[in-house]
């Protein structure tokens, strides 16, 4: 899919709670096209502490509005900067960089999405763009508590919901992993996005229980095109770059002793 | 419009801006942005003779206007790159030079033989100032015998142009490029990142995986400006200058310090589009300037 | 609160938060914004054995995240700071400690002989790594034998704290400290500017009147980190680690690499009263830490 | 004086033609103590290419508002960065800084305050505050063109205003030098701020003339305290701190060939 730098006007930057934006950006030009489980490298302006972009993954895609919109967490001085942009101010992003993720085989009906924290960002486009396949998308989403969890009734739109806490304050107590839907129910195929110890986890389950899993990896890039190789992981492969072989993989790809 | 071609020993480049080895990948990474054939050169990332996987995550660290990276010539080996990459990148129409690098003069030597064969291949970068490999690397870009020793080996069996990638991490760089000079290089390109370091405060533990690393981008310019300027009044070789260059105003910096062409490395990250944005700049500079040619302000520089 | 007090050699700190010569005047200077008897050590400017005027303007650069200067030890000699400014400063309840400088050898010596004999100037920092000074200076620093022989000359005469300000222009400043730390220096300090140079294209000049100066500031840390880790693992001797610190979280990363005390030198020209904020951020870290005591996170980088 | 460490308040920034900003600052508390001729080292936040403050001159100070006003020319990154802020925003800045212009003798009575571009800054609080003293100052203010001209009618309000412009657009065509009212009038101390060449040759006027005269200086700095020995000029007693001996230089105590 071709790369594109393009100037973004914000048309809203929310706060959601006290660490997470949710920056919807839009385009004179029809915004490019995009998978679901890309990215886009945010370059940070006016900033005497940020020198590299940020990676943000695609939230959501508003094709009808020509939206793209950003979900962040807030982690250091550049997202904090990103925070301080206001509607009507201008962001250049390079997109679509990375692979998204497959699309379901043919047999695969039953499709399990499972976010973790601000990892649930890029499943939202990904359930969308199931849902417009025919799929039924079950979302599972976990959080520290209820406060933590992330545009929840946007996730409604699209699909199923059931959400695990970590104190219970919402949904089954405990972490995703524990949600009894995972023995109740069978899946086809499972994709996630979320805290590293999270998508093991998940990754165990699905090893376990033979089912197909894609997990969204997110390492520390300079350039997001696969030229720094600064972003590797480990695959049975060797090294591969997080940024331009990803961010999505087969957990049959990587080396996770799960 | 004025001339922007230049000359680097058998090198004839449409104009002076180079990519620096290991930030531009094969040109293809960045052929969506910008048509890469109207660049002067551009640097492949560091080939060795073996496969290397490279150092572990993290491989960087943001710092002060900069980065330090430590990947650690992470490459498939030049077998590889001779059989997939070569053919894929052979046809397009810019220089397209490799940078190589060894663990021992053999190393180095058997690459660069290899190399010699392809027939679209220029010219190499003999990197003896890697910071980020145990054996080899920079070990020979720190002393005079050291590079003497490589580069007269490699100028044995490499028939094209050979630039020498120098190390800043040095007492007297001016040094090291007369030795590399007089043991038969055509040209000597610097500065290769200057080895630093990054910590983690909270989690007392170094950012890097293999604690230190080469320091890259704008808050190197100083130091890359003055080893340009010391070794252009070295050498009778031409110099091609790196360190930070981040736009057409830093280029022209480096040329008169004295450098005949440059490269653009992390800057490529943050915009991947700024190499013909700075090829623009120069003939901009030029004309404003009344310069008919890129050559006129090669060490111009009044002091 | 933590105990924040280190011992350099014989000089007992209330705290490890210095300031670097040359960016604090004699302290007097920001006495309106802080009560400077609280910082743990105060370096005064370079002082030479007969008065320097320094070099001309223009003295000063900006780059990214950082400096360059030029100034070059302009100062009215140590008989005047004998006469005329130690009376003044001497009395100041924290360590006032002053930065020496020479040409040669003997000028080293005498300069240091004369301020052995003030009661109230518990250590001198000797400066062998100035960078902007056509003789001696930096000289002295880029050598392991001419950092021993103006170190053991000096050690000869000099009865207190020895500190030892060394050169980061150098191919392996590991074995230029253990060559001071042979010829009898209680503590090496490092790093002192980094060489470099600016250029103003427009004019196609030098922005600096002797060309090439001094870069500091947050631009050079991580060269700094390096430099320092490298140093504190080879010498047995305490280090003073500086080197583009700007804030408490800086002070730490340099405590960790194996700094048993830091400087802040080109900060203090941002925001006048850093230095009590960095002691203060440094007392927070121990506390949410756990440390009882700043020696705790000396060298503790967990690597 | 005593130095200070302050965040003033911006009360309004205006863009003065293409290449100046007329800053308007106030603070809660009483503004500090400040001498006409001495500066502000302000700080420049939010900038990826401006590490050091900006030395400022003090342009007027309205004791009855609490607004400190800054007269900015427009020259690189960091000043067209103070230039975006707004009404309401912050900005750090240390002051007062350095040496004002002195007070004239008892037998000084007509003071000629010469200002050019950017220069003139000083001289409206240096009048404001003779005035106050009892002294009419006369005003001769250059510049290229009447739309270079800055703050003429603030000057007005404070004494005599004589312009030159080099293309004789407003006032006496030439420079301040060649102005009628130097052949026509006696004065018995000059003070002047502008660029070199201009003060040089007023300096030179003043010696031939053995009027008493003052110069204000500006040369690149760092700290503005007097500590980094950066922003030097030659006296006859050797090189001095322009921002800690001066800005302000009587011409008896400069090495200039005049």
């Amino acid at each position: 899919m071709k790369k594109h730098i393009v100037d973004l006007k914000v048309v809203s930057n929310e706060k959601l709670g006290d660490k997470h934006i949710l920056m919807k950006l839009t385009s004179d030009a029809q915004l490019p096209e995009m998978r679901p489980g890309q990215f886009a490298e945010v370059r940070v302006d006016n900033s005497s502490t940020t020198f590299l972009r940020r990676p943000i993954s695609i939230h959501f895609v508003d094709r009808v509005k020509n939206e793209l919109d950003l979900l962040i967490q807030l982690v250091g001085d550049g997202t904090r900067k990103l925070a301080t942009l206001k509607a009507g101010d201008t962001v250049n992003v390079v997109l679509p960089l990375g692979n998204g993720f497959s699309d379901p085989q043919p047999q695969q009906k039953s499709l399990l999405l499972v976010g973790g924290g601000v990892g649930v960002a890029p499943l939202l486009d990904l359930g969308s763009y199931l849902k417009s396949k025919g799929y039924q998308p079950t979302f599972l989403l976990g959080a520290r508590s209820a406060k933590d969890l992330l545009q929840i009734a946007a996730f409604e739109k699209v699909g199923r919901v059931l959400v695990t806490t970590e104190d219970g304050s919402c949904g089954e107590k405990g972490f995703v992993t524990n949600h009894s839907v995972l023995k109740n129910e069978q899946f086809d195929k499972i994709y996630t996005c979320g805290p590293t110890p999270m998508m093991k986890a998940v990754a165990a389950f699905a090893a376990q229980n033979a089912i197909d899993c894609e997990v969204s990896l997110e390492n520390k890039m300079a350039c997001g095109l696969g030229a720094c190789l600064c972003c590797v992981t480990e695959t049975k492969e060797g090294h591969k770059c997080v940024c331009s072989d990803g961010p999505v993989f087969n957990i049959k790809d990587l080396t996770w002793q799960i | 419009m004025a001339d922007l071609s230049v000359k680097i020993g058998g090198l004839q480049m449409k104009n002076p801006v180079m990519t620096a080895s290991g930030t531009f990948g094969y040109g293809e990474e960045y052929a969506d942005f910008i048509d890469i054939s109207q660049i002067g050169g551009i640097i492949v990332k560091g080939t060795t003779l073996a496969h290397r996987e490279g150092n572990p995550y993290p491989r960087m660290a943001e710092t002060p206007s900069g980065m330090l990276n430590c990947v650690g010539l992470q490459n498939k080996g030049v077998d590889y790159f001779i059989q997939n990459i070569y053919p894929r990148i052979k046809d397009i129409q810019t220089n397209m030079i490799v940078n190589v690098s060894g663990a021992c003069v053999d190393d180095y030597v058997a690459t660069a033989e290899k190399i010699n064969e392809l027939p679209n291949i220029p010219a190499i970068e003999l990197n003896i100032s890697c910071p980020n490999v145990k054996q080899g690397g920079m070990a020979f870009g720190t002393t005079c015998a050291g590079a003497e020793s490589v580069v007269s080996a490699v100028r044995k069996v490499y028939k094209k142009t050979l630039i020498v990638k120098l190390s800043p991490n040095v007492t007297n760089i001016a040094e090291i490029a007369l030795s590399a000079e007089a043991a038969g290089a055509d040209s000597v390109s610097l500065i290769n990142t200057l080895m630093g370091m990054a910590i983690d405060a909270e989690r007392m533990k170094p950012v890097l995986s293999t604690v230190t690393g080469g320091l890259s981008g704008p808050c190197v310019k100083p130091v890359a400006l003055r080893m340009v300027w010391q070794v252009a009044k070295a050498v009778k070789i031409p110099v091609v200058g790196l360190g930070g260059i981040m736009n057409a105003t830093d280029a022209i910096e480096f040329f008169l310090a004295g450098a005949s062409a440059i490269q653009i490395g992390t800057a490529n990250f943050i915009d991947p589009a700024v190499t013909l944005k700075v090829v623009a700049g120069i003939n901009e500079y030029l004309d404003r300037h009344g310069f008919s040619s890129v050559k006129e302000i090669v060490g111009a520089l009044k002091v």
